[in-house]
């Protein structure tokens, strides 16, 4: 009796609302234009735009914005590693590789047709050195000073001669931007942008960002005149608005679960794309016991990789056996060929000589952060606790830090054994090599290693020209690296980016970078 | 009385001002006993040398002892002014981003307010009406079940039900995107009013159905009990008897009696709100909604010491507000309050 | 006979709560003056009634003389002794000669404590017996008050018994420190009609029996004439009679006392004939009238009653009226 | 005389969850054209009730299980909810206990006092206009109907309620303890309103614990012990020759100014109605049954039926059943 | 020990709110003796993975497998462990301080009286869940950490009862009759008060509990309560919920079911109570 009262009560509340918002009725058709192109695309982030400076955005999903209203003057061509000219025409090298000069082209105008001259860029440039924010660095580590030779020549002195001078180039703070960008601070939320396919028509923080033709740029005009980027706070919801019909386009970041039942469901078109993104874990080089390096290497052959593909990533990300991410060139296994996947025995061999056995345990404490790297993390960690367990002579703490402390405990090397993820700023092997290898600038990391070999190969490789000459350095480098494991990587993550069946031209290269101009949705 | 009534308002503000002080002393320690930083979260894993970081931290302040940050912020508090913003972005006025996510918690919790308000009056009132019988109890159960529903729970349930089943509602999110709403107040809802775009208001609409009955039904819980009860008790006393000695009809008894129950239940509206802001979080984080409660979770993970303050403090000052405009409605609709 | 207690020019003011507005305006502090300069005295052994209209000041009377509130001013001289001045521990010892009988038994007991242990407390407190000793003497004292069998009703609890019930264990609870003093307050009138007599009869019996002296407050005068030596009658803080109960109610002097007696429904004098007609309701403590607070409803005031205080003069032997035109026969 | 009321073999039953209260049993009397009865009894035994029952208005979980109440030849209890209105407040009105409650706390005294005449056909502006007669005929300036109810004292109060009962001449006026909660001056006032009322020709049924307050101005007094009427008849046959047991036991325990008897009380405690004793409720405190040995059996195990033992005097005691 | 007494002996006795006072009780019990046999009650670790993932309910696994292919029912069966642990410790703590501060507070009056009143209320007004949320994050995911976060938002609780009930007790006749025959403060407070106060405190006790619990999931739902993989129905719900959409409700139903079934059963014993003491104090 006194249930079907309730209940009845609750239904007939749902059904009055439901048929009260369903007579307000909702919209459904997106308008066309006649070259048989939807208008507009909607496009779902669960990533957010942090500051639309270039001077001091330094995440993805910014760089990937200003990505599409900005441009360098040198861009990835769409899909390939390949340089290409963008707002220069051309460029020269000097001989040793410390002065860069740039032509630029003379069609090259902002949003809002102000012409686009040498001046600008070197403001931009110059705007960057002196706010000194986040990304600085990586102008001020390399340039020494920009000048303009008149109205369309830029020429760059550089400090050092650095090789890959024109992949440092394709990121966001040598990005020109628009003269209404407050000279000396950040300026966050400024739409004025730069010279790219888009430009910015509205922008609420955190809710939706839309984007429109920029009429006034140079190259071909993109195909959808509207891009509508909306944010979510996770992919779940994401997901639901995507199969609500709400956006078009899922992208970073789904989860590998949703990844895997949408892939089965087959309603929507699941485009793949390998990324530059690595998860490896971090030891603690200064610390007891990982101060051991048999307990290093012991930690290193417990793991089994396709174990945790399969069972936290649902098989969408790679295993991945070295620092420097598959398919780049120097790339070599090196820790399959020295430990295998789950090599149990050799990890208690390993351990046995360390002094530890089943009596006497090794303890380990495995650090993680919850909400950073998304929520596969913890089962991540569960997972390798799981595999080192298995060994039966370690016993796992799993501990979490929220992001601002856990960055905190890490450089500080206060953590023993820790989960990190690496986004490359450059695409070469240097960016994954030197920043967690060489003495002093692997300081963030906090594993404390050092090791004098190392850092004189990376030395090395970094001011030698040639790619095959240094192919040969990092190659050694990552040896000695599967040698002393300060770091043992884990994956390498693969890029999803879910579609309505009618969305596309979606064109995603090994930057990572998703270049919306490409885009159209049939109608 | 007039000019009572504003005086009392008066001094009634002012003692909200001890109240901010208490809560802003509390998050200001609680954020500064414990490791990590907000110039470190956002640098993260990036390789960034240490002179650098000293540059960074100096910028945003914090190489100061932490007692002249402590009244720095106070000082520029009571400027009206919120700071900027420690991490992704930096620097960004924290006032920015209150006036953004604060008119979106504002909506949710007012149409909640409204079905939670409504649901436990009716309820209310019927249990009272039939006390003692079946309907009662059964509505007391209602009672209990919806103060103990756990809202993101409820709420995937809506959603997969009225979202993904159905297709009937949007799931997440304030408006359809695409939908251009000029925005005056940030309430999606009164903006496509003043405007008159009715597109832009049957979508803010449509969107907030889910997330207002989530809320709205888990609150309504205490209502029902208050209502009931207050009604129950108002129905036994004598000058309820006395009307119907006297031949006044049966309905006017019942509206009689239902503004004298429903004082109490105002004063309940003021703490309500306290928990109806606190449950807007799960709301929130459940419904994708672009809130002060996601923000405030958001902004913890990189301990953006001026964004946590300065929400936390506008949150105290918005609590305090409303309890202040539930005391002074209370003072006007009972004759024997005086102040 | 001798003096046990006698109350000098006692006062007792209730500051009126003002709001924040007014404090913060500093407008000016008010005062209820529920007593306002009242002198009296009871010899050892005798009974005297406090009665007057609620409000008048008689229950605060009774608080004050036995510093369960503080006086405002006055002296209250207990077998020689001024008790306003006496610190905390020393307040706790004269506690034991001095109790108090409460006018509403249901909220004048711990609900939650068995009544035999509330009997008992005292002796606990006080340290005058361990707790077996307590025990035995609170079944003594059950027995006493009529509450048998005595080891059943040890253990229940408030709830269980009726009123009367509960001002009998009220009044043995008092009566367990054989005080030399008893302030009831108004002792009988929230217990049904039929049930008034025995309790009276009981208070008797243990004034008989400890030679017991007593302030009775009441408003009822006819519970006073069954119990008083002598009657005190209070209007808005201020004795305005006091005499031998026979004199007081025979020949009342005051036109309050005698308006107040007139109004009291009796069985025996059913048609009365009204001598004294007065009107309106008690006014404000906070702003009493001038002169005789009593003119504005009395039928013989004049500008005299409006401007000067009367004082208490004696028209009779031990009876004094405070009023300048003193009914007579 | 012309009866206005006549209330046969009523009787009342609150079913509470701890078990049914026999409240009132078995009750029969009437009420004659300006006759005052008041009701006298200690509390818990039944007056209010009783009271509350002639205008169909017992209080929940209380049930009227039987009986009549016949006003101008008709059945009350019988009557639909529109049919009992009109005589609610207009026929038959009624004053309660506590003023501090009875008016309702957040509307005007003179909305109130006008309601009642508009609920029963008055305009608007005339039935302010009333009010304020009504306010000045209880002695209250007519300022006091833009007053709330909490700025007035007690005795205001009651003389507010009681301007509400006078609105429409009634033609009963039920009075449920309405001095009980004042001082007895402002008593006698009171007192002294109804007696007014009656004067213009209503009949009071009046609720008192207090008998010598119904001493005063009665005309009947009925004395109610444990939900049953035991004695009913003029004020001076009651007080000057009780005739049962339990009337003549409360009269002895009252005390009074002007009597010098002593007062003694009435042995034991009144019974618990849910569980009432056989026969004559009264008998487990009825001295006379304790001392007279043949009445064992009779008392306690026979019901007690009302009987006439001298012109309109009736009592309900075994020792007069056979006479 | 009377208090106890009094209150379980007329659990059965015929009342209203029997029945939700014995519903109520029944779950909280099984509850209870769940957490204590865990062990021998879950048939599997409950941490341990495999590779049958996302398993429906079956008589193999009662409740299913969630993602990682770890036994659902068995996480519930210990997950009950750490629910109860940081809300009984949260009810505790903030008990043991809200009661004898409150109790101090009202009874003795004066300026502590106004501090803590204006700092208890302060606490109290703002929203509980956002206090708990910063609270717990500063202090890091554990078991007792989240406990001393949602205890920090409950002590205000507690010190508000308490001492708005002391000051309406000292005003009552039986303490004025305790001073009256001489007892001194101490001994009214724990004598004559702190007994008086205790079937509110009970009642609030059960209500807190109930709040308690769903703070904790709160907590927990946004990841900051435990660290896994230890077994806890918030952190479940939250990890359960994206699979809500693939159809494997089982991973969203029994946790949240779970949470709600506990919090309401205290939720009705509360009820039930103060329906009574209501009654009694009638």
């Amino acid at each position: 009796m006194k249930k079907p009262v309730l209940s009845l009560f609750l239904v007939s509340l749902f059904v009055l609302a439901v048929v009260a918002s369903g007579c307000i009725g909702g919209k459904e058709t997106t308008p066309t234009t006649t070259t048989g192109y939807a208008e507009q695309i909607v496009i779902g982030v669960t990533d957010k735009v942090t500051d639309l400076d270039p001077a001091n955005a330094y995440d993805f999903y910014t760089w990937e914005v200003l990505n599409n209203v900005m441009e360098g003057l040198v861009k990835y061509k769409p899909g390939t590693l390949e340089i290409e000219p963008a707002l220069a025409e051309k460029w020269e090298v000097s001989e040793d590789s410390k002065v860069w000069t740039f032509y630029l082209r003379k069609d090259a105008k902002f949003a809002d047709g102000t012409p686009l001259k040498a001046q600008d860029v070197v403001r931009s440039i110059e705007r960057v050195m002196k706010i000194n924010g986040d990304p600085a660095w990586l102008v001020t580590d390399f340039v020494e000073k920009v000048e303009a030779k008149d109205d369309y020549t830029v020429v760059f002195y550089l400090k050092d001669s650095i090789s890959y001078f024109l992949a440092l180039l394709t990121t966001p703070p040598y990005f020109p931007v628009h003269p209404n960008y407050k000279p000396d601070a950040i300026d966050s939320d400024q739409t004025a942008g730069g010279a790219g396919p888009y430009k910015i028509a509205k922008w609420v923080r955190d809710e939706e960002l839309v984007l429109e033709v920029n009429p006034n740029y140079y190259g071909e005009k993109p195909k959808t005149q509207k891009i509508i980027i909306k944010f979510y706070r996770d992919a779940s919801t994401m997901r639901l608005a995507l199969q609500n019909g709400e956006i078009d386009i899922a992208w970073r970041t789904l989860r590998p679960t949703d990844i895997e039942s949408i892939k089965k469901e087959g309603k929507f078109s699941v485009i793949e794309v390998p990324g530059g993104f690595i998860r490896y874990l971090c030891l603690n080089t200064q610390k007891d016991p990982t101060k051991d390096v048999k307990v290093r290497q012991a930690l290193a052959a417990a793991i089994d990789r396709q174990d945790i593909s399969n069972k936290v990533f649902k098989g969408t990300v790679e295993p991945l056996y070295s620092l420097i991410p598959n398919g780049m060139w120097s790339h070599i296994d090196v820790f399959k060929e020295k430990y295998g996947d789950a090599n149990v025995d050799l990890a208690k061999k390993l351990l046995k000589e360390a002094g530890y056995d089943e009596n006497n345990p090794l303890q380990i404490e495995l650090w993680y952060t919850p909400t950073h790297y998304g929520d596969t993390e913890a089962d991540l960690a569960q997972v390798l606790k799981e595999q080192w367990e298995n060994t039966g002579v370690i016993k796992v703490e799993i501990k979490s830090a929220e992001w601002g402390t856990y960055v905190d405990y890490a450089r500080k090397g206060q953590m023993m054994v820790y989960l990190l993820g690496w986004y490359p700023d450059y695409l070469d092997p240097d960016d994954y090599t030197t920043p967690f290898l060489k003495s002093g600038a692997n300081k963030w990391t906090g594993t404390g290693y050092s090791n004098p070999t190392m850092d004189e190969i990376l030395t090395k490789a970094q001011t030698i020209v040639d790619q095959k000459e240094r192919a040969k350095f990092y190659e050694q480098a990552q040896k000695i690296l599967a040698e002393d494991v300060p770091f043992i990587p884990l994956i390498q993550g693969k890029l999803y980016v879910v579609t309505s069946p009618k969305v596309k031209g979606v064109v995603i290269g090994p930057d990572m970078i998703f270049k919306y101009y490409t885009l159209y949705k049939e109608a | 009385m007039a000019r009572g009534v504003g005086s009392y308002i008066i001094i009634r503000g002012l003692m909200i001002i001890p109240t901010i002080l208490i809560l802003y002393t509390i998050v200001f320690i609680f954020l500064r006993i414990l490791p990590g930083d907000p110039i470190l979260a956002v640098v993260g894993t990036k390789n960034i040398p240490p002179e650098q970081l000293a540059h960074l931290r100096a910028m945003a302040g914090l190489d100061k002892p932490l007692y002249v940050q402590y009244f720095d912020y106070l000082f520029r508090m009571i400027r009206g002014d919120f700071g900027v913003t420690l991490a992704f972005p930096q620097g960004k006025p924290v006032w920015e981003y209150l006036k953004l996510r604060f008119p979106a918690t504002l909506e949710l919790t007012i149409f909640s307010f409204t079905v939670s308000v409504l649901l436990g009056l009716i309820t209310g009132v019927i249990a009272a009406k039939n006390k003692g019988t079946k309907i009662d109890t059964s509505m007391r159960i209602y009672s209990i079940v919806a103060y103990t529903l756990f809202i993101p729970w409820f709420g995937m349930m809506l959603q997969y039900l009225f979202g993904v089943h159905f297709h009937l509602l949007p799931t997440s999110g304030r408006i359809d995107p695409g939908i251009d709403l000029q925005r005056i107040t940030g309430l999606y809802v009164l903006d496509s009013i003043l405007t008159g775009n009715w597109e832009a208001f049957t979508s803010a609409i449509r969107h907030l159905v889910l997330p207002s009955i989530t809320l709205g039904m888990v609150l309504s819980g205490a209502y029902t009990r208050l209502v009931r009860n207050n009604m129950v008790d108002v129905l036994s006393q004598d000058f309820i008897r006395s009307y119907h000695a006297r031949g006044v009809k049966h309905w006017k008894v019942t509206l009689y009696a239902l503004k004298n129950a429903f004082i109490p239940v105002i004063t309940l509206m003021g703490l309500q709100f306290a928990i109806l802001l606190g449950g807007a979080v799960l709301t929130e984080t459940t419904f994708s909604w672009p809130g002060m409660g996601t923000f405030i979770v958001d902004r913890i993970d990189y301990r953006d010491y001026n964004a946590i303050q300065g929400a936390v403090v506008f949150f105290a000052f918005f609590v305090g507000l409303i309890s202040l405009v539930v005391d002074v409605i209370y003072a006007l609709l009972d004759p024997r309050v005086k102040y | 006979m001798s003096e046990l207690l006698r109350v000098e020019h006692l006062k007792k003011y209730f500051p009126v709560k003002r709001s924040i507005l007014e404090v913060l305006t500093k407008k000016e502090e008010k005062f209820v003056r529920a007593v306002d300069d009242i002198s009296f005295s009871i010899e050892r052994g005798e009974t005297l009634a406090l009665i007057g209209e609620s409000g008048c000041g008689k229950t605060t009377t009774g608080r004050v003389i036995l510093r369960l509130i503080e006086p405002t001013e006055g002296k209250i001289i207990f077998d020689g002794i001024d008790i306003t001045k006496l610190g905390k521990e020393q307040l706790r010892e004269i506690r034991k000669r001095m109790q108090m009988v409460f006018q509403d038994p249901y909220a004048s007991l711990s609900p939650r404590m068995k009544i035999g242990d509330a009997i008992a407390h005292p002796l606990l407190i006080h340290g005058l017996a361990d707790k077996e000793e307590a025990k035995e003497l609170a079944l003594q004292m059950l027995k006493r008050v009529g509450l048998t069998p005595e080891d059943e009703f040890y253990n229940r609890y408030p709830h269980h018994l009726s009123g009367g019930q509960r001002q009998r264990v009220v009044i043995a609870r008092a009566m367990i420190l054989k005080p030399d003093f008893v302030v009831a307050d108004e002792a009988v009138s929230m217990i049904d009609v039929s049930m008034r007599a025995s309790i009276l009869e009981l208070l008797e019996s243990f004034r008989e029996e400890y030679n017991l002296t007593m302030l009775f407050i009441t408003h009822d005068i006819a519970v006073a004439k069954l119990i008083a030596d002598r009657i005190a009658v209070m209007y808005l803080g201020k004795i305005v009679e006091i005499g031998p109960t026979d004199e007081v109610l025979n020949n009342p002097a005051h036109p309050y006392t005698l308006a107040l007696i007139q109004a009291v429904p009796s069985i025996v004098k059913r048609e009365k004939k009204k001598m004294i007609e007065i009107t309106g309701e008690v006014p404000n403590a906070v702003n009493p009238p001038s002169g005789c607070r009593f003119h504005p409803r009395c039928p013989f005031a004049d500008e005299l009653c409006k401007t000067k205080e009367p004082e208490l003069i004696e028209i009779g032997k031990n009876h004094f009226v405070a009023c300048h035109h003193p009914v007579k026969d | 005389m012309k009866t206005i009321i006549d209330v046969k073999n009523l009787s009342i039953y609150y079913y509470t969850l701890a078990g049914i209260v026999r409240a009132v049993e078995n009750v029969s009397f009437s009420i004659g054209e300006k006759e005052w009865v008041s009701f006298v009894g200690e509390s818990g035994s039944g007056k209010s009730t009783v009271a509350y029952a002639i205008l169909n208005l017992v209080p929940s979980p209380g049930k009227i299980v039987n009986g009549k109440v016949v006003f101008n030849g008709k059945n009350l209890l019988e009557l639909d909810e529109e049919e009992m209105r009109q005589i609610r407040g207009k026929e038959i009105s009624m004053v309660f206990q506590d003023p501090m409650t009875s008016l309702d706390p957040l509307r005007k005294v003179g909305d109130q006092i006008a309601e009642v005449l508009i609920e029963h056909g008055a305009e608007k502006e005339e039935a302010f206009e009333r009010a304020k007669e009504l306010l000045r005929m209880v002695n209250l300036p007519e300022d006091r109907i833009n007053y709330y109810p909490h700025q007035l004292s007690g005795g205001q109060r009651q003389r507010v309620a009681i301007a509400m009962a006078m609105a429409f001449h009634p033609k009963l006026l039920i009075a449920d303890e309405p001095t009980t909660a004042l001082d007895v001056i402002v008593q006698d006032s009171i007192m002294d309103l109804i007696a007014t009322l009656k004067s213009k020709g209503t009949s009071i049924f009046f609720v008192t614990h207090d008998i010598s307050l119904a001493a005063e101005r009665s005309d009947k007094i009925a004395v109610m012990y444990a939900g049953k009427l035991v004695e009913f008849g003029k004020v001076e046959q009651i007080l000057d020759n009780p005739l049962h047991p339990y009337t003549k036991a409360l009269l002895e325990s009252v005390p009074d100014v002007w009597s010098e008897r002593k007062v003694s009380a009435i042995p034991g405690y009144p019974p618990d109605l849910r569980n009432p004793p056989k026969g004559c409720r009264f008998h487990p405190r009825c001295t006379i049954f304790k001392i007279k040995k043949e009445l064992h059996g009779i008392c306690n195990e026979l019901e007690t039926e009302l009987i006439e033992v001298e012109k309109d005097h009736f009592v309900a005691c075994h020792l007069y059943r056979r006479r | 020990m009377e208090i106890i007494t009094k209150i379980v002996h007329p659990i059965f006795e015929k009342k209203p709110g029997r029945g939700l006072l014995i519903f109520g009780l029944a779950i909280v019990i099984i509850v209870i003796l769940m957490a204590i046999f865990a062990p021998l009650i879950a048939p599997y670790d409950p941490t341990k993975t495999s590779d049958d993932s996302f398993q429906p309910p079956s008589a193999e696994h009662l409740m299913g497998t969630n993602r990682l292919g770890q036994d659902v029912f068995s996480r519930i069966v210990w997950g009950s462990r750490i629910v109860l642990y940081v809300v009984f410790i949260a009810t505790l703590l903030s008990m043991s301080i809200g009661i004898p501060l409150g109790l101090i507070s009202g009874y003795h009056g004066g300026k502590i009286d106004r501090a803590l009143s204006i700092i208890m209320d302060s606490i109290y007004a703002f929203p509980a869940l956002i206090l708990a949320i910063v609270i717990a994050v500063v202090l890091g995911p554990s078991p007792i950490n989240t406990a001393i976060a949602i205890s920090f938002v409950y002590v205000p609780t507690y010190f508000r009862m308490v001492r708005g009930q002391t000051l309406s007790l000292k005003e009552q006749l039986f303490v004025e009759a305790a001073r009256a025959i001489g007892a001194r403060d101490k001994e009214i407070m724990v004598k004559y008060i702190l007994p008086n106060l205790a079937p509110t405190v009970l009642v609030v006790f059960t209500l807190s509990v109930a709040d308690a619990i769903l703070t904790e999931a709160g907590l927990s739902f946004l990841g900051l309560s435990v660290t896994p993989p230890t077994p806890d129905w918030g952190y479940d719900l939250r990890v359960g919920q994206p699979f809500l959409l693939d159809g494997y409700w089982w991973l969203v139903f029994f946790p949240g079911a779970m949470i709600m079934l506990l919090a309401m059963a205290f939720a009705l014993i509360g009820e039930a109570l103060s329906e009574r003491i209501s009654l009694a104090t009638r």
